[in-house]
């Protein structure tokens, strides 16, 4: 039953399986020089534990005849094994030690990064800002990154209330973000594809509500993506989505939400303006479709309790209106 | 299982003076405990001295006029201290019995200058981490003083009533100093610290 | 003065032993009403309630944690709310921690410290009792919380500013802190009983070198309690003066550090690890002989492997901070410390493997808890050299990996040799075997299900699964390890209800045990089961390491201590040499009382600070009713 | 060194057992009877979600003609006036009156453009319900309506916390300090009462340099 627990494990790490949101799944530079560690680790101390084991069945199990011949050579015989065992103990803790070392230097921050983003970690979604050395050029967007691959990212991690950690386990290790300090992590993506990520510092009551995307994709489609995102959000022409917009103004939402380009400019939810064009809504919680939409602005407070987000009185119509509105936001 | 006597111990004393007595110890390891708590507490006010662009962050230093007396005091107060534990070491009642009215006052009178060293420090526990730090330093130390005398007090009573000519009582006037000693002593680095540092 | 009332006193000099029994019986043992049973301080009985008490909680806080595996067995549950899960969580770990795991090491050393000596109490009785009390009001203290909706839920380690006054709104967070001082205070009055009784209570003869093991990893324990508590202790009351009087301690905007929390609580949270987990290999160190008949291999380097580990756990408390940004440098340093830590761990597994190779297993109940515990005890260390290493922790830190790797540490390395020294000790305790048969069922039902349920966390960690999180979504694929996960704690818990019924049954209708049921080796298997209220009838002289095994049909005793008061024999700190007669304190009500109006002062300081001013009166009250002389004649010398 | 069999047994644990039995039952009863008598009473679990029919009777404020003082609306009675006294909604007041802004006229409740809530006048009346309408169809003078901005649940939540800050004795439930730049007590230490003895001058002046 042993053999078998233990060798699973193996089996998943051999194989490289994870999912979408897996340490062994990397496909970052930091994450495959941190996996091909895990799996140096992870080996090395199996097959310490087996030796262990071994000697365990074999001290449980082993023929006893009679009398132990020479007490005081027996005694020195288990001195020497003992010993021999301690040693073995402090070299492989050494190797370990060095091997960490190693893995370590290699992931100090890119000097001179591609690219910067800032993270604002809040209770419970992530905003973040594309920086520009032109202000203009520089945009806010929430919960969803796009970075180009094979470019040095560099993240810079701020909190805006509570302690959060940002992990993005297939891209790099997890790095926290602490309020009044700032830390710095390099994001490199070395394949096109969405890679999840979590807060993995316990925030509150949503702790489990704050996931977040990271796209990574060619270039050119990040130059396309980042373009679109600077404009300002689109003028509507359909009846039903111009009623929406105009409830969007006139309601509470636009004291909360920011849409460029528009007189909604609250700061205390996340941009809008593209919200459309994101994969998900509630910082991971739902797939963006309008229904989604509809049911996230009708009952926020169901679906995602305690977040920040009130239930704004609206009929069905006006519920329609908005939801159209918001996906409209490509 | 049968018992077979080998070693007779009734001509042992009844009570055993200095180490010999588990109170004594018992004092110890609680001065281990305490001495903890004031050395994390000076480990606090320089961790958040090392955060801090200025040290005091936007006030001036703490006065120096009560606490350096406080000191002097506290350093004095030994002189009484030391001869109370040895007359209580020599057993003699009535000299004992001086020794901790005397040593009343002298626990008594750091608590009114004390009073006086709050505002010294020209910052209130809630104006910054630095005043928060200083405050609960010298509230600790405050309660140790409160604490020891306290006990000195209903000592010195005790030592009036016909418990009082005891060896254990002579033993608890010995605890009783030595724990006075570490007060002292535990106040020096914190008084450093808070008077003396922010003048480097 | 004391020349004459020695000769008029009685000693049990030319007593036959069932008068001398008798005459010490009168003077040791409680009276029976309620007041008496209050007034108790006989460290047997308080051992023992301590325990029941810690049980009771393990029970409790075992609800909790099968409460949050059917939240968790499938993605998006709602059998509890995000509010009640963080509850939940919080309470589970406060609860496990400070209620449960350290309470039970030390009522495990109140119990066994002075019968291994051979005293007959533990230092400062009262202390004890009074430690009880302040304990078991904690305890209350947090349980009414949480039936009230009011527990805390910002984590057993409450980081701020989440557990600070600006986010944690209520007084759940203070209920935490509070908790927090009440047991830590227990906790520190349990330890400075134990140095006491350890270096000044021991039998003639039994010098250094021939202390118990167990009683070794009691004194380093008490010693890490010593130094690790009071920085808990300083973290808890800022807090509550952050959040009640507005001191800035943790407020970075006036000049505080929300890290300042984080370096405070884990100087004393890896302390408190080896807090727990030295009293249980000192346990392993105890039984391994007993069930191989022989001594234990490398009593020094033992020795030597419990002092490092104390020594070196105050040296790694940054390694559960490495995700915090870090200089590099530090980053080194605290890795090789973390690492080094392995060494002195080794010494003993090697220790223990010899003891095991070099002897004749007998294959009983207590000695299986022991193998199970080598078994997980090496899992849960080589995954803990493995989070050691900054970069393998970067991946997973704050995931089911690291839950994974302190349940091993934690139930694998402490509560399967606590299970296995209740069953070896439990005849002791009451004078009754535990059924060998459902003993066997336990151990299965516990090491499979134990395996089966916390083996698969080191995957889904790495999977990605982050702790604390009430509810997944369906997209990720950890449904699947998580039913699996639930199902099998199911399977650890029938082996902990078939414990119980075992503890249940055997304590009213066991076989009954006589003196030395295991052929054990140390001094309390040398008198009746379960232990009369004054231990031993005369103080043993110790002679060699494993008295009881000396060959000899008789124990070497002292003779001459009073049977007309509590008496016992005080020692030198290292040869264990008399040197003096000393008084036990009598029973008293005093520590109650001093208990309930600590306990008043510290739940009201949690709604006002004048609470300290005006609640410390009572406290000083009874106090000074504890320690006024009464005149009897514990009070002569 | 075989094992004997159990000596006489000894009164004094076996006693000390049974009075330890009867304790612990008696303690069991005590606590199983207080923690089901307080549960029943006071188990208050917090609100996060406000159900739509209840928001909608929320919004019936009955103000005199004049705008001053008047009575809320029975469902506030019946949900048992929880924006005056649970510390949740109070500290979701404190965190909507940063968010919308608020302090930019009454700074942290000393005032500016706007009145302050620390000097023990209200020019409306101190109650709920005048501090809710104010907030919620404004004033005359600059203060702006937020029925568009905020729902009704958030507005009652805000003037319970408005209401907190210009209490004389500060409620247990009243949020504690924030993690910021400090410029009066918090609102659990009863800022109105020290300021107002104090001459309702602020204790301490703001300091230099931006907040975080």
């Amino acid at each position: 039953m042993k053999t078998a627990a233990i060798s699973l494990p193996l089996l998943l790490l051999l194989s490289g399986c994870g999912g979408v949101q897996s340490a062994l799944d990397a496909h970052g530079q930091t994450a495959i020089l941190l996996k091909s560690l895990i799996i140096f680790v992870v080996a090395t101390c199996f097959v310490v534990w087996i030796i262990v084991m071994l000697v365990l069945i074999w001290s449980l199990m082993r023929r006893r005849d009679g009398q132990a011949a020479d007490d005081r050579s027996l005694h020195r015989r288990i001195t020497i094994a003992v010993s021999g065992a301690v040693a073995a103990t402090a070299l492989i803790i050494s190797g370990l030690t060095i091997a960490s070392f190693y893995t370590t230097r290699g992931l100090d921050p890119a000097r001179d990064p591609d690219m910067t983003i800032r993270v604002r970690a809040q209770q419970w979604w992530w905003q973040f800002i594309y920086e520009d050395a032109d202000p203009a050029q520089s945009f806010h967007t929430a919960n969803e990154i796009h970075i180009p691959v094979g470019k040095a990212v560099r993240v810079r991690l701020e909190s805006s209330d509570v302690i959060h950690s940002f992990w993005v386990p297939s891209l790099a290790g997890k790095q926290d973000l602490i309020p009044g300090r700032e830390n710095v992590l390099t994001l490199r993506a070395e394949r096109p594809g969405v890679y999840r990520g979590q807060c993995a510092e316990f925030c509150g009551l949503q702790h489990s509500h704050m996931a977040l995307f990271v796209i990574a994709e060619d270039e050119e489609s990040y130059r396309q993506w980042a373009s679109a995102q600077r404009k300002e959000g689109l003028q509507p022409r359909e009846p039903e989505i111009v009623a929406g917009k105009a409830l969007f103004m006139a309601r509470q939402c636009a004291a909360c939400h920011t849409i460029r380009g528009t007189e909604a400019s609250g700061t205390t939810g996340p941009d809008l303006t593209h919200i459309g064009s994101r994969h998900t809504i509630a910082a991971g919680l739902l797939e963006n479709t309008r229904g989604s939409l509809a049911a996230w602005i009708a009952d926020p407070q169901t679906l995602k309790p305690g977040n920040n987000m009130p239930i704004v009185p609206l009929s069905a119509d006006e519920l329609r209106q908005i939801s159209a509105y918001m996906d409209s936001l490509k | 299982m049968k018992e077979q006597p080998v070693l007779d111990v009734s001509k042992l004393p009844l009570h055993g003076m200095g180490i010999a007595s588990p109170a004594w110890w018992g004092t110890c390891t609680f001065m281990l405990i305490e001495g903890s708590a004031f050395g994390l507490a000076i480990a606090v006010y320089f961790y958040l001295m090392s955060l801090a662009p200025h040290w005091p962050p936007d006030v001036p230093p703490p006065d120096l006029f009560a606490g350096t007396c406080l000191t002097v005091l506290l350093l004095a107060s030994v002189v009484p201290n030391v001869l109370v534990s040895r007359w209580a070491q020599q057993r003699k009642l009535g000299k004992v019995r001086i020794g901790l009215v005397v040593m009343s006052l002298c626990g008594i009178a750091p608590l009114a200058l004390r009073i006086f060293e709050f505002p010294a420090q020209h910052v209130n526990w809630d104006e910054s981490a630095y005043g928060s730090i200083v405050w609960t330093i010298l509230g600790l130390h405050t309660v140790h003083i409160i604490t020891d005398l306290i006990d000195t007090l209903v000592l010195a009573c005790l030592m009036f009533t016909r418990h009082g000519d005891n060896t254990r009582r002579y033993g608890d006037v010995e605890d009783n100093a030595l724990y006075w000693n570490f007060v002292v002593i535990a106040w020096l680095p914190l008084y450093a610290c808070i008077y003396w540092v922010p003048r480097l | 003065m004391t020349t004459e009332r020695r000769s008029s006193a009685a000693t049990d000099v030319d007593l036959d032993d069932a008068e001398l029994d008798r005459q010490l019986d009168r003077t040791w043992a409680g009276r029976t009403s309620f007041w008496g049973a209050i007034a108790a301080v006989d460290h047997k009985v308080i051992a023992r309630r301590y325990i029941v008490t810690a049980f009771v909680f393990l029970i409790l806080g075992g609800m909790l944690a099968l409460a949050m595996r059917i939240q968790l067995a499938q993605p998006e549950a709602r059998f509890i709310n995000a509010d009640r899960y963080n509850q939940i969580f919080t309470m589970h770990g406060s609860n496990m921690m400070f209620l449960f795991a350290v309470p039970v090491m030390e009522a495990m050393a109140v119990y066994l410290v002075p019968l291994m000596v051979g005293t007959r109490n533990i230092a400062f009785p009262r202390l004890n009792a009074f430690s009880y009390w302040v304990f078991l009001a904690g305890g209350i203290l947090l349980w009414i919380s949480f039936a009230l909706d009011t527990a805390p839920d910002v984590g057993w380690f409450a980081y701020v500013p989440l557990s600070g006054p600006e986010y944690g709104s209520g007084k759940r967070a203070d209920v935490w802190a509070q908790m927090i001082t009440f047991t830590e205070l227990s906790a520190l009055a349990v330890a400075v009983e134990i140095v006491v009784t350890v270096l000044k209570q021991r039998a003639p003869g039994m010098s250094l070198d021939r202390i118990p093991l167990l009683v070794w990893s009691m004194l380093v324990m008490a010693f890490v309690v010593i130094m690790a508590m009071p920085a808990i202790m300083f973290e808890s009351s800022t807090l509550i003066m952050d959040r009640l009087v507005g001191t800035q301690f943790y407020n970075p905007a006036e000049g505080g550090d929300v890290l300042l929390w984080q370096h405070l609580f884990w100087f004393f949270g890896h302390p408190e690890v080896y807090i727990i987990f030295l009293p249980a290999v000192g346990m392993v160190s105890t039984i391994l002989p007993t069930f191989v008949q022989r001594p234990i291999f490398g009593y020094l380097p033992v020795v030597m492997a419990l002092i490092a580990t104390g020594v070196l756990a105050f040296g790694l408390w940054v390694h559960h901070m490495f995700v915090i940004g870090l200089p590099r440098l530090a980053e080194s340093f605290f890795t090789a410390s973390s690492m080094a830590i392995a060494i002195p761990a080794g010494v003993q597994i090697f220790c223990w493997l010899a003891t095991l190779w070099a002897g004749r297993p007998i294959f009983k109940t207590p000695l299986l808890f022991v193998i199970g515990f080598i078994i997980t005890f090496v899992i849960g260390g080589l995954t803990g050299v493995m989070v050691a290493s900054v970069p393998f922790d970067a991946q997973v830190h704050d995931t089911y990996f690291v839950v994974a790797h302190f349940h091993y540490v934690l139930i694998g390395g402490a509560v399967f040799p606590l299970i296995a020294g209740i069953y070896y000790w439990f005849p002791k305790m009451t004078g009754r075997m535990m059924s060998e048969r459902l003993g066997q069922w336990s151990f299965w039902l516990i090491f499979v299900g134990f395996n089966l349920t916390f083996f698969p966390m080191h995957i889904l960690g790495l999977q990605g699964m982050p702790r604390r999180i009430y509810t997944y979504q369906p997209e990720m694929p950890w449904g699947g390890l998580n039913l699996f996960i639930s199902l099998s704690a199911v399977i650890l818990f029938s082996g902990f209800l078939v414990f119980f019924i075992d503890v249940a049954r055997s304590w009213s209708a066991g076989r009954p045990a006589g003196q030395n049921p295991w052929n054990a080796s140390t001094l309390e298997w040398a008198m009746n089961s379960p232990p009369p209220p004054y231990n031993f009838r005369r103080i043993p002289v110790v002679d060699a390491r494993d008295p009881l095994w000396c060959g000899s049909d008789e124990l070497p005793v002292a003779s001459g201590l009073r049977t007309d008061r509590r008496e016992l024999l005080i020692s030198s700190v290292v040869e264990a040499l008399p040197e003096a007669r000393e008084s036990s304190p009598r029973d008293s009500v005093w520590p109650f009382w001093a208990a309930i109006a600590t306990s008043i002062m510290l739940i009201w300081s949690i709604f006002s600070p004048w609470a300290i001013v005006w609640g410390s009166i009572p406290i000083a009250i009874t106090l000074i009713g504890w320690f006024w002389p009464k005149g009897i004649a514990e009070d002569e010398s | 060194m075989s094992s004997t069999v159990s000596g006489p047994t000894f009164s004094g644990p076996i006693f000390s057992r049974k009075a330890f039995r009867l304790l612990a039952i008696a303690g069991l009863f005590v606590v199983a009877l207080a923690v089901a008598a307080t549960v029943g009473l006071l188990r208050q679990p917090r609100q996060y979600r406000v159900d739509p029919p209840v928001s909608a009777a929320l919004e019936g404020l009955r103000l005199m003609p004049n705008g001053i003082a008047g009575s809320p609306p029975e469902v506030y009675f019946a949900l048992g006036q929880p924006y005056e006294e649970t510390a949740y909604d109070l500290n979701q007041g404190k965190r909507l009156y940063s968010w919308f802004g608020c302090a930019s006229c009454h700074g942290d409740g000393e005032g500016g453009a706007g009145p302050s809530f620390l000097d023990g006048w209200w020019l409306y009346g101190p109650s709920m319900v005048s501090i809710a309408a104010s907030i919620r169809d404004g004033r005359p003078h600059g203060m702006p309506a937020f029925r568009h901005k905020m729902t009704i649940d958030e507005i009652w939540q805000l003037a319970g916390y408005v209401k907190a800050i210009g209490a004389y004795s500060a409620k247990l439930t009243a949020p504690s300090r924030s993690d910021d730049r400090q410029t009066r007590p918090a609102e659990n230490r009863a800022p109105a009462a020290i300021l107002f003895d104090q001459g309702s001058a602020p204790v301490r002046r703001p300091k230099q340099g931006p907040s975080p």
